[in-house]
């Protein structure tokens, strides 16, 4: 294991170069990737934490049949607002712009990005998006649409559903943006010598979810744009009366949303083919079955959108087609698993931290993928459709598959961003409260899902109560260990120990040759790569 | 080491921005392409109605807007051949060809729509809801796809004036044209759609 | 870092092209004029996406560039067809 | 944990679960299987045990392995996905109709003979084809019972059916997002002999739509407005809900929003009668157009009169 130092004179961290600017500036005025990350970073964090305490409120209200918390009103602004945050603000920006602009460039021995300026730009979009967002909280009231805005309720509403829609488009734009912005750097940038079969994985489930960002996120644009244009213009694209179907709505909206689920999961499947040969001392089992795997579920998952209209009154013959591909979609994601659990046999394996939430992200990710596969079933699908067992579906893949990934990724990387260390104690006490809390939270749904309990319902009879309250309790415990995570990283990137140590795991990537932190332009020299990655020998 | 902080943006990689004109041009494809997907779904349901209310277009006006988009697409490709020749002279003509050919096409539309109006014809117009359902959707498409289109012409005429600018100013010659390729690029882009739009709209009744 | 070379296309070869899609475009209208019903549609469709191909090749470069962007181009068309393609499956059988 | 309800409640039933059995069973087996192995590995090659990797590029005997082994097993799952399922979309030519009709919040089925009913009444075993009506917005009618879930969808004529096989009381939920009340809107169906369903069928007394005469005129037009589901919309205490209050209306003038205009109106009968029939034709200002719809053929002009008596003693 090598654990170098370097002594510190000699060179200043892109923490210490603020190009000359004050104050707040030195961040928002940069256009170094790595800046840029953590400014993503710290705005998915402030988000999180309003889409967290409406997530509790949900469940507050959800402890007891009838009114405990909130009007029925409020419940359905607060999971519409829940939705649209969690999903447009935090996962699918998530893993690609905090660790994707940190590492990409790192890990491909590039100085930055293709296009610094650009990249800035981006997340000056993913800000007002968020401004737009909560702009639709005042006035007429916040949307009540559900994050899927379908039509024909969206433009009857009278609650400030344009706004909100209108945010959707513009954090649209920015992710269009990062995309693109990463498919260049990866094409145009790798270090001499890092031919694309010795790119490491992360950059290559980037590069898939690039090609999603790119060709998937406009067509939610445009739909979104039609939607404004029927509630400003009343065109009627979407209104019954008016000659407009609801159901091309619902394809035009999955069109674009079922890739974005592949947009969350890629980057986190490659942060964990990141940690897990890091901690197992092993070259990744199978480097090219991973890579194909992540291309082919970039490709496939574009064509099973409809399987969440599986009760919306399709033609049978699109029905099968759509039952068809979803179960083969989840191939790709079998192999990927095989083969992670494969790295571990006969590593030397260390559980750190980080290998800690990687095994428990292949669990947990594991129940949320089959529990697809159940729902990928035409039949199943009719009785669980639109109920908690959906809920508790997306709930373990979204947030236990990304989150997850990314409190793995934060672990991992910490000391190399911030050039700190956090206290391992207290991150793996907050890790099994966590991981308990998920379980205890999430898990009562899928058994209120198959007895019937429909979703965005405020109320339900009292035939559910039991489970609701577990889930409730679950939460609870949830957030607990959240906060215990939250603090220790909070404390931990302002006064944790110093470090400078370059290679902390043994990874064999670039980002661990490179000074910690890193200096503004990663490398004195553009390395040149003559071997494969993952070696261990 | 300090001496190598500063400018790591400046570095120029030509090939990198073409990709990147052409990964955009991609999405800006797939979102007209979502337009493309309800044009068709309507079409299919009220097969009647877009026949007759496409007789109302005027093929006339959308042939010469056509042929005026093709000129200038050419205009704007030889701009990219004339630069490398080193004739800044042509080249500022041509460009300024393109850019008045795109001001033709943007008044053509002007009177077009002006004259729809005038019939009492816009997006959720009281004779529309006279005429049904297949109208009211074949012309919210209608204004919704040129529109949108329009709007392309009009940020690629505004990018075009840049690059005007920039070759006068010599900021752009025949060893750094990159800028002109791209926003030649992207006119050419406004080109294809509307390649698609003009039979689907004035052509197929 | 410029590694192509630029094919520099002579003026004559765009005319041409020109030449070549008014003509096509004259086609066209013409085809769609005399009524043809659904015949009309599909040749129209066609002389639209022989007239983008050519756009695509001579005036996008796509005939002179790297391969790469031969590829993606292709795919994204691909990406818009099977799309489109799944999409009346539904709409097509209902 | 299927086993609690009812067997073959209808006759979807045993396909579904079937489906669903087989699904979860691999999808189990899979879970258990790889947690397990991954626990042992993580156990037998921990670093103080095995302190030198064992370097491992791959294997494409494996890789094969393991994309065929569940390529063949999730196309067993959509084989019985797609059988369970497939039936549903058959409905039978001979069968008892009846006409589903959702709107904010509520359901309503109108029978053959003209009767209708809140509640889903059907004979056992006895094919019933639901013709589905949205009047507003998506909705979605389930029961979780019967393994049935089918979208209504305004404009759009679509059919769902089942054969009941159980008597007994079933929830019926509406699951598609529809607004402010979706969580109250659900019913229940009553399966029953065909011997009761006849006599209730035939049976005008207990036809639903007859105003409790006992009651007061208020009274009895506080029932329409609650039979109509009006106060999901509506409140009787000033606040304001998607539509405006009863009270403070009745005699008094509003400032309604006819096209493009602004328009003073005096609140009396001819007032009440359009917007409850009419609703779109004039809408008070601060309120949203197209979110009622039009209650001709459902409210009666007396049903009205009776409105508006209890508008009057509201009011007063
Ligand atoms: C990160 C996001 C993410 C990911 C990766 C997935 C992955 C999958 N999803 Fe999920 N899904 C969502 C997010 C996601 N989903 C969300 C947000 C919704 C709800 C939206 C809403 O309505 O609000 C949803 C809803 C949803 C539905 C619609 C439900 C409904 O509304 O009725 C369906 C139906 O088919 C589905 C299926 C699948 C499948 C088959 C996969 C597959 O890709 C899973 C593949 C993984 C595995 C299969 C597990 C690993 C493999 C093994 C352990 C080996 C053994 C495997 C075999 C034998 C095959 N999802
Ligand atoms: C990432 C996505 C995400 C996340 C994290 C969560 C988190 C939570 N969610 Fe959910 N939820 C959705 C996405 C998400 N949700 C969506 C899309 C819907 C559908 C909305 C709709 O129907 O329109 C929904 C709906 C939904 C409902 C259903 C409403 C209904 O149908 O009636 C409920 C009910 O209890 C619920 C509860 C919760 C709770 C208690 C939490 C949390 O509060 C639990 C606490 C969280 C933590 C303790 C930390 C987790 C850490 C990470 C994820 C990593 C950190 C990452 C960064 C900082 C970038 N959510
Ligand atoms: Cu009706 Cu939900
Ligand atoms: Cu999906």
């Amino acid at each position: 294991m090598s654990s170098n130092t370097t002594d510190n004179t000699g060179y200043k961290s892109y923490l210490e170069e603020d190009g000359g600017r004050k104050g707040i500036f030195k961040w928002i005025l940069s256009t170094d990737h790595k800046r840029i990350g953590l400014l993503y970073l710290y705005a998915m964090m402030l988000w999180f934490c309003v889409g967290v305490v409406l997530g509790l409120l949900m469940k507050l209200e959800l402890i007891a049949p009838g009114k405990t918390l909130m009007e029925a009103q409020a419940y359905n602004a607060t999971f519409t607002v829940h939705g649209v945050i969690m999903i447009f603000l935090i996962v699918i920006p998530g893993l690609p712009a905090v660790f994707g602009n940190f590492m990409l460039p790192i890990q491909i021995g590039a100085k930055d990005v293709a296009f610094p300026r650009l990249n800035l730009f981006s997340w000056y979009i993913y800000i007002l998006g968020g401004i737009l967002v909560i702009i639709s909280l005042f006035g007429n009231g916040p949307p009540d649409t559900g994050w899927t805005f379908y039509a024909p309720y969206s433009f009857k509403t009278g609650t400030n559903m344009l706004p909100a829609a209108l945010g959707a488009f513009v954090l649209g734009f920015s992710s269009i943006l990062t995309g693109l912005n990463f498919i260049v750097t990866i094409h145009r940038m790798r270090a001499p010598g890092m031919t694309w079969f010795k790119m490491p994985l992360f950059p290559w489930t980037l590069y898939g979810t690039a090609w999603i960002q790119l060709l998937a996120t406009p067509i939610i644009g445009i739909t979104l744009l039609m939607v404004a244009g029927e509630r400003i213009l009343g065109i009627g694209f979407f209104d019954p009366a008016k000659g407009g179907d609801p159901l091309l709505y619902q394809h035009l909206f999955w069109i674009y949303s079922h890739p974005a689920v592949y947009i969350m999961i890629l980057p986190a499947m490659g942060a964990i083919s990141e940690i897990i040969p890091t901690f197992a001392k092993k070259t990744i089992f199978g480097y090219k079955a991973i890579v194909f795997s992540t291309l082919a579920i970039a490709f496939v998952g574009y064509f099973v959108w409809g399987h969440h209209m599986y009760t919306s009154g399709m033609s049978g013959a699109a029905l099968w087609a759509f039952s068809l591909l979803t179960f083969i979609v989840a191939i790709p994601s079998a192999i990927k698993v095989f083969n992670w659990i494969s790295t571990m046999h006969q590593g030397s394996i260390s559980t750190e931290i980080p290998f800690l939430w990687a095994a428990s992200f292949i669990f947990i990710f594991m129940i949320g993928g089959l529990t697809g596969l159940v729902l990928g079933s035409l039949a199943i699908d009719v009785h669980v459709h639109d109920t908690a067992f959906v809920v508790a579906h997306f709930h373990f893949i979204v947030f236990g598959g990304v989150g997850f990934a990314f409190f793995g990724a934060i672990h991992y990387w910490f000391s190399k961003i911030f050039g700190r260390k956090y206290d391992p104690s207290w991150a793996k006490t907050g890790w099994i409260i966590f991981f308990i809390g998920f379980v205890t939270l999430y898990g009562p749904m899928f058994y209120l899902g198959i007895k019937g309990m429909p979703r965005r319902y405020f109320d339900y009879l009292e035939e559910f109560h039991g489970p609701n309250i577990i889930s409730t309790l679950g939460a609870m415990v949830m957030v607990a260990g959240f906060l215990i995570i939250l603090v220790n990283l909070i404390k931990s990137a302002r006064h944790g120990e110093k470090t400078t140590e370059m290679n902390p795991w043994g990874g064999t990537n670039l980002e661990w040759q490179v000074p910690t932190p890193p200096p503004l332009e990663n490398f004195d020299e553009i390395p040149v790569i003559d071997k494969a990655t993952y070696k261990y020998d | 080491m300090s001496e190598s902080i500063a400018h790591h943006d400046e570095h120029r990689d030509d090939e990198a921005s073409k990709l990147g004109i052409w990964l955009f041009i991609f999405t800006e494809l797939l979102f007209f392409g979502g337009l493309f997907i309800t044009y068709a779904v309507y079409r299919h349901a009220h097969p009647q109605a877009f026949h007759m209310a496409a007789q109302q277009l005027d093929v006339a006006v959308g042939t010469i807007n056509t042929v005026i988009l093709l000129i200038s697409s050419m205009t704007i490709a030889m701009a990219t051949t004339s630069i490398q020749k080193k004739d800044k002279r042509t080249t500022l003509i041509l460009i300024g060809i393109t850019l008045v050919l795109a001001l033709v096409f943007l008044v053509n539309k002007y009177f077009e729509w002006s004259a729809k109006i005038d019939h009492g014809i816009w997006p959720g117009s009281p004779l529309l809801e006279e005429l049904g359902k297949g109208d009211t959707l074949f012309f919210g498409l209608y204004f919704f796809m040129t529109g949108l289109h329009a709007l392309h012409i009009i940020i690629g005429m505004i990018l075009i004036i840049v690059i005007f600018v920039r070759v006068r100013k010599d900021k752009i010659s025949f060893d750094n044209f990159q800028l002109l390729e791209n926003g030649g690029l992207y006119w050419h882009l406004v080109d294809l759609i509307w390649i698609f739009l003009f039979p689907l709209f004035y052509l197929i009744t | 870092m410029s590694d192509t070379t630029h094919h520099i296309v002579p003026y004559r070869t765009y005319a041409l092209i020109l030449l070549l899609l008014l003509v096509l475009t004259s086609t066209s209208v013409a085809v769609t004029q005399i009524e043809l019903t659904r015949w009309a549609t599909i040749v129209a469709l066609l002389l639209a996406s022989t007239k983008s191909a050519i756009v695509l090749a001579i005036f996008m470069h796509l005939k002179f560039d790297q391969t790469v962007y031969k590829v993606m181009a292709i795919f994204v068309v691909l990406v818009i067809t099977a799309v489109i393609i799944l999409t009346f499956l539904d709409y097509g059988f209902r | 944990m299927y086993t609690a309800e009812p067997q073959q409640a209808s006759n979807f039933v045993a396909g579904v679960d079937l489906a669903f059995l087989i699904t979860l069973g691999v999808s189990i087996f899979f879970l258990i299987a790889l947690t397990v192995i991954m626990l042992v590995f993580i156990r037998k090659y921990r670093k103080e045990k095995h302190p030198e990797a064992i370097q491992n590029e791959g294997s494409n005997k494996l890789e094969a392995l393991w994309t065929g082994i569940p390529l063949v097993l999730v196309l067993v799952m959509f084989y019985f996905g797609w059988m369970g399922w497939r039936p549903m979309k058959n409905p039978p030519e001979e069968a008892m109709h009846v006409t589903a009709i959702a709107r904010m919040w509520n359901f309503r089925f109108e029978y053959e003979n003209g009767k209708f009913s809140d509640s889903l009444i059907v004979p056992i075993n006895e094919p019933v084809i639901l013709d589905l009506v949205a009047l507003d917005v998506l909705h979605s009618l389930y029961i979780p019972a019967f393994r049935v879930k089918e979208d209504m969808v305004p404009g759009q004529d679509k059919v769902m059916w089942f054969i009941p096989g159980t008597p007994g009381e079933f929830d019926l939920f509406c699951t598609e997002y529809c607004g402010l009340q979706h969580s109250y809107m659900f019913t229940v169906v009553k399966v029953i002999s065909k011997e009761e369903f006849d006599a209730w069928m035939t049976d005008t007394t207990a036809v639903t739509t007859v105003v409790d005469t006992e009651l007061s005129l208020a009274d009895q037009g506080w029932e329409v407005l609650t039979r109509n589901a009006c106060n999901a919309c509506h409140s009787s205490d000033g606040s304001k809900l998607i539509g405006p209050s009863y009270l403070g209306g009745w005699g008094g003038t509003r400032t309604v929003v006819s096209g493009r205009e602004e328009l003073q109106v005096a609140v009396d009968e001819a007032y009440i009668m359009r917007s409850i029939f009419d609703p779109d034709a004039e809408v008070v200002k601060g309120f949203n157009k197209s979110l009622m719809q039009p209650y001709e053929g459902m409210i009666t002009e007396e049903e009205v009169k009776l409105i508006i008596e209890y508008l009057k003693a509201l009011n007063e």
